[in-house]
């Protein structure tokens, strides 16, 4: 395995800093908000990881479109760490929201569709690991996993609009408080913190993804030297 | 009939084939030896299209694998160490949906011609779940020979069955090799595979290590032959 | 696409499961047993007295029809793969696609005799009338795309080490559409809702059904194939 | 009945279970994500709203046991089948309550793992504190008759030829008395009720799990002797 | 070392065994040899205690089936074509857990021993699960000698195993045979059975057919002497 290349060493060092930036950004820097006061700094974060989560799994389906198509074992080892991290950064989306909902909506969680798109599509996500920790043969691991990442890319948005119009007859009192949110007021500051967090997490995403895929090729290669050696 | 060139095979990052070359003529009976893990199988089932080459070139009965597989699979037949039959169905029932599947013309007289060949007219209407072992195992090759396949692949064809299936399956395959059918047969016993085969090859850390035709070896030595094989 | 010999291979296969089927009768008094089961326990546990019960009707008929489902699916796809005969099929000189389509309409066909038996004895337990038509095409559609994803997942499954349990681990959260449409659907036609209030879960059960089909028809092969 | 050689056998069996699950985690990350997944299932299609949740608690827990516990006694008994291992057990010279101690246990300790992980869960999603002794307690005597009974039908399910759908079919109709009786009681712990009102339940629970117990125990021999 | 008098064994309607006598003394290695079906897998089940015999008296080791079966039990090994392992343990601890079960004393010491016996040894550490037919087929002899049984069981050991854990086999069941302990072993492969065993029995119809010492027939043909057995 050759060594850590300096661009990823520096960006390792770059993603913690960008880090301890957008947290000051967030608890320090931007103004706290009217109606929601300081429980609205978690906003940064959350919409920071949901964000980027959305999009590795999104970006994840793609790998695994490259994947059918070529064969090439790399795009498995890229598309595990995709979903690996999107897994992990849509958790803290979860935990975070859940944490900004206990003072805001007086509970910690509540059937609203967002929500529980999101519970949803990390399940599914689960559910891709426990398919591949299942199977031994590693190409086959990697044609199921790949076929499972798209029908889960599939599927989410149809969840997502089959729970909207669920609920529509059902309207959740708490419904109205997301709404109201929606109209919530950025400040120009509050915006810069936003937008700061959202390309912090990218570029922590891309750190993560990098040092994911040196790991997943190091695997591959100890998988093939246990095997050589019996 | 069956060409190999370069044949590759890899689980993953497990290489279990390495670049292995086989050419067996028409007509030819093919013992196909080695040990546990050498890849037999697996070999198998590249040739019988159920398993795609990593890299390498493939022709059985004239047609490229993986692209013509289709062409390659109407001409094919399969005996696994599993039966590949529907416990719940009568040996009858499964010979004709197969015979469906292959689109065998003339559906009822071939069944009844197999089934005669096999030993098991007078046992049509019995479920195979029913059957003891050595009969499966005549039904299971009944099911392979159905659509008058010019190769027939045979994996450990003897496994587990007694004196009389064995020499049963003797005979089928004796009958099978002089109607002129290409058969290429994996076995760990050497003895039987000298009775039968005609060449003799020896699949040894992914490749064919050693090839030798009956006459070869001067009715000799089998065993020795595949240990130096090994070895070597 | 569509030719001749893919139909006559398809149909074979359902012929062929649909007698094996009819001969033990494993499978389909297995589901039929424990889709009542099911129902007993929700009337049980979860206490659904005839005040409330109406509409919970649907929800319980879709939550029992999605667990019977995997209890056929993985049985019908187990009995392939056991004694090889998923490689017989593999063997045969047919399109896969024919292979799916052949699974994926035998076990609808099972799906659809079980519910043919679970809502009459529902409608009779519950004294409901459940023969609409409306629900009927309903329990059709959510069925098909049931069936279609299943069967996909299903052969997915029966590779894995830990097949007994991954079948539903897979299947129920990319079919969560499926089941909240249907639930959407059958509730309002039992209601009597407008046609305009229904359309919406229809269409997504629709869109869902012919993009699902045409997923799993196209990566059939992947599944299969070595 | 009691003997060292008899409890040391079946530590042995318990540890050996638990030492393999830990290494791979299969059974208890199946049963959790089924567990949430019928959670979530029953949350749509049965509509749990907020206003009507509360006496639906127990009901929807319960279930999600009893569905999550199928999954895990399944795959419990398969794993010593698959491999003959469960000969290897009988023609090892230990008692047989040794076997059924050991596999009850194991699966017990499953079943209460994935528990004490769904329900805190059960308790953010619905923001309900379910943490009262008296529930855990109604929750343990149900899971021990479940172990219990369960296990011996696991045993018998596993040696029919449909033993992926054969064990639920089994096990429900002789489980429901513990359902029924675990339900009412959490009910009635979560809605305060007096001591004097949750007894007979409790009773039918301690009941039925020494009856089941000694049955299963006595029982067991017949089961795995052939 | 096994007496068992007039064996039934039934399965439902269908009778397997019917009366069949057999008598076993200390350090005797027969061969037990029959068509599929005949039953031979069912009476080794019998002698395990692992199946309830329908009728008749069995004793093994000196103690009576099915009354004392723990005692039976405790001097008994068994070997059938399925592993009778654990593939989420590794080799170490599937030993461990068996030797707990058979209270063996000085557990590690003897571990040890019995992995250096199959040539386990370097392997200890490593999962079932990753282990080679071969390389199960050896742990499972292992754990099968771990109590230092005083009778073994085998049932069909050699199917499916290559040349080179044939040979393996054939070592350790001569050295368990050169121990003194008491064996009985099915199998179809007669040219083997012949090789190590000292008396063969043909099972037949549900009864020993024939018996015959290794002497009795002059070094001869045990093909002979088994087909006649079966026809007569
Ligand atoms: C699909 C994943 C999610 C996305 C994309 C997402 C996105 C957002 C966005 C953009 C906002 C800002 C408000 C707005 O402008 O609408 C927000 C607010 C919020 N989210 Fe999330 N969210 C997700 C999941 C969750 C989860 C799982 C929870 C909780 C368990 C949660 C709890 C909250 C709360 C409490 C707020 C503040 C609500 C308010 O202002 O009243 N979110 N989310
Ligand atoms: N689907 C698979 N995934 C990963 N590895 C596999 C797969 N199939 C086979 N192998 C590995 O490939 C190697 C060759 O296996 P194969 O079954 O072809 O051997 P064989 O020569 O038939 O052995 P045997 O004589 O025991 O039948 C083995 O090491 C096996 O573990
Ligand atoms: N549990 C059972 N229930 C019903 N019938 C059984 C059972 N076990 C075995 N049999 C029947 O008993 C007969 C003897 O089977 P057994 O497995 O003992 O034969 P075998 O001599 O070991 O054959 P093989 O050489 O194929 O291993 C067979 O007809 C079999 O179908
Ligand atoms: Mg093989
Ligand atoms: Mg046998």
């Amino acid at each position: 395995m050759s060594p850590k290349p300096t661009l990823l060493k520096i960006l390792d060092y770059v993603s913690i800093l960008l880090l301890a930036v957008a947290t000051y950004l967030a608890l320090v820097f931007a103004p706290t908000e009217l109606i929601m006061g300081n429980a609205q700094r978690i906003f940064y974060f959350h919409i920071g990881t949901a964000w980027t989560a959305l999009l590795g799994f999104i970006f994840a389906a793609v790998l695994g479109i490259l994947y059918l198509v070529t064969k090439n074992i790399k795009w498995d080892i890229l598309e595990v760490a995709a979903v690996e991290i999107s897994v992990v950064f849509f958790l803290i989306t979860i935990i975070l929201g859940s944490i900004w909902a206990r003072p805001i909506w007086n509970t910690w969680w509540t059937w609203d569709p967002r929500l529980t798109t999101a519970a949803v599509t990390e399940l599914i996500y689960i559910a891709y690991f426990m398919l591949r920790s299942g199977i031994e043969d590693p190409e086959r691991r990697a044609r199921f996993g790949a076929v499972y990442t798209l029908l889960g890319g599939v599927s989410a948005p149809i969840t997502f609009m089959s729970i909207r119009l669920f609920r529509s007859i059902h309207p959740v009192v708490i419904g109205a408080a997301n709404a109201n949110q929606e109209k919530m007021n950025m400040t120009p500051d509050m915006l810069t913190a936003f937008l700061f967090a959202l390309f912090t997490f990218t570029v922590i995403f891309i750190d993560l993804f990098w040092n994911r895929y040196r790991l997943g090729q190091l695997e591959a290669k100890v998988e093939q030297l246990k095997l050589s050696n019996q | 009939m069956i060409e190999v060139y370069k044949l590759t095979k890899r689980f993953g990052t497990k290489t279990v084939l390495r670049g292995l070359d086989f050419d067996v003529r028409a007509g030819e009976f093919v013992a196909l030896l080695g040990p546990n893990g050498a890849g037999k199988t697996t070999f198998l089932r590249v040739l019988a299209s159920l398993s795609r080459p990593t890299f390498g070139e493939v022709t059985v009965a004239g047609h490229k694998l993986p692209a013509e597989s289709a062409q390659v699979r109407a001409r094919l037949g399969v005996v696994s160490h599993l039966p590949l039959l529907y416990a719940d169905l009568s040996a009858e029932e499964n010979l004709q949906f197969f015979a469906r599947l292959y689109a065998v013309s003339s559906l009822q007289s071939r069944i009844t011609e197999v089934l005669e060949l096999v030993g098991l007219d007078t046992r049509r209407k019995d479920l195979v779940r029913n059957f003891s072992r050595g009969m499966t195992q005549r039904l299971s090759i009944g099911r392979a020979i159905l659509h008058d396949p010019q190769v027939i692949l045979f994996d450990e064809p003897y496994t587990g069955l007694d004196q009389d299936a064995s020499e049963m399956l003797d005979d089928v395959l004796r009958t099978v090799a002089k109607q002129g059918r290409t058969v290429v047969m994996t076995s760990h016993d050497l003895a039987r595979a000298e009775d039968l085969a005609t060449r003799f090859d020896v699949l040894s850390r992914g490749v064919i290590a050693a090839s030798a035709t009956r006459d070869s070896f001067g009715g000799g030595n089998l065993l020795s032959f595949y240990k130096q094989a090994l070895a070597g | 696409m569509l030719t001749p010999s893919l139909l006559r291979a398809t149909l074979a296969i359902v012929r062929k499961d649909l007698s094996a089927e009819l001969r033990s009768r494993e499978l389909l008094s297995a589901m039929l047993v424990f889709s009542l089961l099911v129902i007993l326990i929700f009337n049980f546990t979860l206490d659904l007295d005839p005040v409330t019960r109406k509409d919970v009707t649907a929800g319980v008929l879709w939550s029992t029809f999605a667990f019977a489902g995997t209890l056929g699916l993985n049985r019908s796809m187990a009995v392939e793969k056991d004694r090889g005969s998923l490689d017989g099929l593999l063997l045969a000189p047919i399109d896969r696609s024919a292979i799916f389509f052949g699974k994926a309409i035998s076990n609808l066909a099972f799906m659809l005799i079980v519910e043919a038996i679970v809502l009459p004895v529902y409608a009779v337990l519950y004294n409901e009338n459940l023969f609409q038509p409306g629900l009927l095409l309903v329990i059709l559609l959510g069925s098909v795309g049931y069936a279609a994803v299943g069967t996909l997942l299903a052969s997915m499954a029966v590779h894995a080490r830990t097949r007994d349990v991954l079948l539903p681990i897979l299947l129920f959260p990319v079919i969560l559409p499926v089941l909240l449409a249907a639930v959407k659907a059958s509730n309002a036609f039992l209601a009597d809702a407008p046609l305009a209030e229904i359309m919406p879960s229809l269409n997504i059960l629709i869109g869902y059904d012919v993009i699902f089909i045409a997923l799993s028809y196209m990566f059939f092969d992947e599944i299969v194939d070595e």
